[in-house]
């Protein structure tokens, strides 16, 4: 009987709230996506499944040891957690983790130590997590790959498009002011560390957003990181009417010149030229263009072909499905359904829209003093989302003159968005995250 | 809640824009004179296609051209 | 000269001990049994040379920093020791460790930093065993990969077959009554956790066996694995005598009418059935079953097939090699002779054999209330074993009945076989393990 | 050694043995409902292999698919 | 105006020391010579990468969090870090690491903890240091690939060419002996451990000078490695002037028997041998001559090629690009840059050279006593430089006769090379790290 | 610096390279047993051939025989 009664408490049922049948929901919804409406999935359905799998009732599979402790909430073992912390007896779970959070490291290792001796330990989830992004380990190598799997051809029979990838990332400083304004209106409660972090969104690029979360604002990670991939699954949706309701329909007729072709040298110094302008300018870039660069250079030099190949299959499947269970850790209930939240999802769709638009104008201004002429609609692929942006811009073009092909031109302002982004990390980092 | 957080964000977009369009700016630079410099002193005597090599599966394609060959043998065979 | 005497000192033939002369013996042995007459290979191979590695006299590569300080025996470190321990001074080597064992975290922090200042460290196998298993990851890994290799399609044309592969886990249950009562007779040691991870031999699935063992009683795992993977070896062998006993002529010449087809849709949604279902009623089989679904998940959704090929191949493989490796660190002389192990090799080939008549027999006892045919050849496929004991029950069948097959038929039962005893996973740690 | 080792065993096997059948068996109905909701609501519009699709490999097919006509050109070739 | 100073100090161009400079340079160099000239460019392109992020002025990429704080140079961390080590206040940065490397265990991780508190972190190719050489596992993982890729066929049909693969390892310890004399001079300042490391160069192996360095000499791991693989691409300049000089028109003339059939079954039995004799003979050598039988084990059973497969490439590619930027992190300049870096250089050249002409006076020895001809060409191959040396030796014939094709018959001592190089590396742990 | 930093390094050039030789003899007798062993009790009855098997990439065999039987099915209908 005691038996039976032990199997039901520890069952599922007996403990759901309902934030966690509400996040379940909420993965359910993020696979459903992914499957059927095609919204990026390599990330979303591991992320969903994550998520799933995080709101499993009494798993705490999303927690770490001490949490766990914490929410077994033995007396014994509270005592002895608020005598290490220094705090009151009668403190409250919640208290509790707050002053956890606040102590210092040799606090965090023997209250550890406390959790591991009652039984408790990390969750496979939780695990996963510290591996793949608190080391910062996972959003590095799958920069890597993508490193490896860009061609930077374009950019480098056009290097003006730079301008373009520059301008784009206006989305991201803009949306950092909104999310200080609707704190400083009281709407939200965002430090400037979280706000950075949110605004990274506008980079539309994954792993730079999870790297720069899991940095700045490690709490908002989950939220951040299903915006980033939703947004840029909507890209196709999102940046067509932006670009049309900014463009005439002439300039949307512009043909461009077709590129030059480009040797095989340039492309194996531009990552390198690229790295050294990192090392000199903004050392705080370095990791991910760093990693960014090796990944191109391992491509192009030609020489190490096998390398490559595993950076590009192998290893960026294992890390793409561990970063994504990981970031699934982070839609844990308790943690995620926070009106936070819901700013964080409003704030990434005005970044989006303005770094559509910023790329745009940009594009327009250049035509205005540059000779060569320049299809506007390039200027919205500058946001990144490679290559989803880039064939928007195509499309787009294509609807208003037939002959348009813009894709190999789009993919310029499309890469140099990905530097944008990664430039722009590095100075949040510098100067919020010291 | 500091009183200033809304010119905090205003600093991180100026310097934050700023830095972005610098560095980019300077890469346009670095790029170009790169490109002139390579194809100046360092152009590529051996004609190269413009598309990026398909080298990656190199190391196996002798092999897998042996495999071929004999399947293609044993598939006759079975004709 | 003290040269020579150091050389021959470090030398094994100096060092070797019965039992790790017989323990090469036996690594040798399963290597053989691998290679030769082909028993589990890509498990037992690497277990074998493991085995071997872990005895290498004096090399000490299954052992943790601590155990090797301790086999060093160097006076003064022993006596910090037992001073941190805070026994007597005059405590056998074992008794150290015994000591050592049951101290918390904290002293375990401090012995292993005395055991590193005096240059000690952790054998290489030992290391492999803490990443793999000791944190639960190379199991659940593995298991995701044969989630992304299984199919569901026979078991969804066909649900009721789930019932075999749940009679077939009789065999699990059993086994524990039969660990205890050796125990209560006094002929072996086990105490009910060892039990429950003895019995999940019974499950004949390798990954689970051996997460269960390191939940469980990571000292006998292995033996368990050991015995896991060679009954599942031993399969054809030992299930058709048991087949022939329990059923008719008749029985086993029975057709069965064809599968259905399966939607893709089906198979797609089946994964999040279980998933929530396993959510909702037993949350401690959540990692297991979890990873399970999501590797099968990723198969059929079609939307991620460069992860769903990376989880079947690379990922797979790279830590079945450090998983076996890590296993055979078990196989040190001094943990796995003992007479235990003879108890659950013993135990282990009557849990394969129960579980098959189980299988066999609710099968009979489906087929008297059920309208649709059962042949009772596909009962014994429930003890999982897969696709070994499903080929098993179409071989015997054709011998009856040459144009019987059965082998589509019982692989419903085979993979209801390992949702069943990685349920019966979840229900023991949740029952023992807490 | 407690006494009642060998009860706590009887009762391992009772409760263990009893969910995992209950498991499974809401398992069948859960696993009923669902084919037959999905085959009343959802149903497969295009036809689809009854067998699951083989497009793990899929994205290097194309590709290998170049390859073997280029090694069958050459293996022709070398005739 | 406080942020444009913050940006500036925090650039690469503000902080730059003319030591990493020279040493952004020289990465620059490294990847010149992998790329342009072929030099090993698996290994050279990752540590020749790694080299420039590691000396990226102000990333501290290469720095632990305690050497990264130290730079930082807070004063009141300073002063709690002189409290913890219990040195006056009034030491400079580089006295407070001297004792911080020699402090024990807890005081590490007092001072990490102080470290991580203060904000400060481990650089990312510091912690891919930490996971893949440090831990010892990349060289390991290497050697089980390597392994993989050896066929032992060529030595076993001629085993005395094992002969040849002994003789060429006096290279390493005459190279020892240098050292040792350029210290006892005053010119350079060597440790016997460290002798021993720069030794290990002359065995023209990678992954075993790698291990070697890790466990004898970490902090010349960098030149080490470095030497090594930049003399393993120089081999067919090195060894031919050398092979000319110590043999005459005639012996390079000398046609070899043609090799016997080998059977499968040696080549399965040969690496458990090998195994047994290491276990039995030189324990210390049982990580390094384990991992490699159990790489050629996997290859030759022919039953688990899945894994055998995997260990040639993904696993192989994936642990040598983290090998390869984890080696680069030793490249930063204020560790590379040091009088006895010259020294190693230096003394790797020699020890190639006197390897290559002990493998050939080895050769000649061998024709007198023998009745079989062996072409002392051959003996070069010794050295391991796997299968560069081999094809060396063959080109030298070919110029010598035309007809003559020692390619197969230098794979030979090639192999027994990197078995010679990987016991010299046992013994050398041995004597000297115990 | 010890005073007999030398004669350390001579030692070990002694005691390792004597190592290394012996090591190595030794294994020129166990192979050499070995193989006589092997050869004269469990000679290969069934004809290998001498280079290694190239069974690395077996499991796909089947598959990629598949693959290149249709490629060449394709290949010559499109022709
Ligand atoms: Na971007
Ligand atoms: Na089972
Ligand atoms: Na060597």
């Amino acid at each position: 009987m005691e038996n039976l009664l032990q199997l039901w408490n520890s069952s599922g049922l007996a403990q759901i709230g309902p934030g966690q049948a509400f996040m379940l929901v909420i993965g359910l919804l993020l696979l459903f996506l992914a499957i059927r409406k095609g919204f990026e999935p390599l990330l979303l359905v591991p992320i969903g499944f994550g998520g799933i799998l995080a709101n499993i009732p009494g798993a705490g599979l999303a927690y770490s040891a001490v949490e766990n402790a914490v929410q077994g909430a033995d007396p014994a073992l509270m005592l002895d957690f608020a005598r290490v912390l220094g705090v009151a007896a009668t403190q409250s779970a919640k208290e509790l983790l707050t002053a956890y959070a606040a102590s210092d490291s040799a606090t965090h290792l023997a209250i550890q130590q406390l959790a591991m001796d009652a039984g408790y330990g990390n969750g496979m989830l939780y695990s996963f997590y510290s591996v793949a992004i608190a080391s910062g380990i996972a959003p590095l190598v799958i920069f890597m790959g993508v490193g490896a799997m860009t061609d930077f051809g374009p950019l480098l029979a056009n290097p003006k498009t730079l301008f373009l990838g520059a301008a784009a990332q206006f989305g991201i400083f803009a949306t950092v002011i909104g999310a200080v304004f609707l704190t400083s209106i009281g709407w939200m409660d965002f430090s400037i560390s979280d706000a950075a972090a949110i605004g990274i969104i506008g980079g539309a690029d994954g792993p730079t957003a999870i790297y720069v979360s899991s940095v700045l604002a490690p709490e908002l990670l989950g939220a951040i990181a299903v915006a980033a991939y939703s947004y840029m699954a909507l890209v196709p949706m999102i940046q067509p009417p932006i670009m049309r309701a900014l463009t005439t329909e002439d300039e949307r007729k512009i043909e461009m010149v077709q590129l030059r072709p480009v040797s095989q040298r340039e492309k194996i110094v531009f990552p390198l030229v690229l790295l050294i302008m990192v090392a000199f300018l903004l050392p705080d870039a370095a990791p991910l263009l760093g990693m960014f660069c090796f990944g191109n250079l391992m491509k192009e030099c030609g020489v190490v072909d096998r390398l490559s190949d595993t950076a590009q299959n192998a290893l960026i499947n294992i890390t793409t499905i561990f970063l994504g269970l990981s970031v699934g850790s982070k839609l844990v209930a308790d943690k995620f359904l926070d009106v936070n939240t819901l700013g964080i999802l409003g704030l990434g769709i005005i970044a989006f829209g303005i770094g559509t638009a910023s790329g745009i104008l940009m594009a327009k201004l250049m035509n205005r003093f540059g000779s060569t002429p320049i299809n506007p609609l390039i200027g919205s692929a500058g946001v990144s989302a490679v290559p989803m942006a880039a064939r928007v811009s195509n499309k787009v073009g294509l609807e208003a003159n037939p002959h348009n092909f813009l894709l190999m031109h789009a993919m310029g302002p499309n890469v140099a968005g990905v530097i944008g982004s990664a430039v722009a990390a590095g100075v949040m980092i510098s100067l919020v995250g010291g | 809640m500091q009183q200033d957080i809304v010119s905090q964000g205003v600093e991180l977009m100026l310097y934050g824009m700023g830095t972005v369009v610098m560095f980019l700016a300077l890469l346009v630079v670095a790029t170009t004179v790169m490109s002139a410099f390579v194809g100046r002193y360092f152009p590529e005597t051996e004609k190269v296609p413009a598309q990026p090599r398909k080298s990656a599966t190199a190391p196996d394609d002798s092999e897998l051209v042996a495999v071929i060959s004999a399947a293609v043998h044993q598939h006759r065979g079975r004709k």
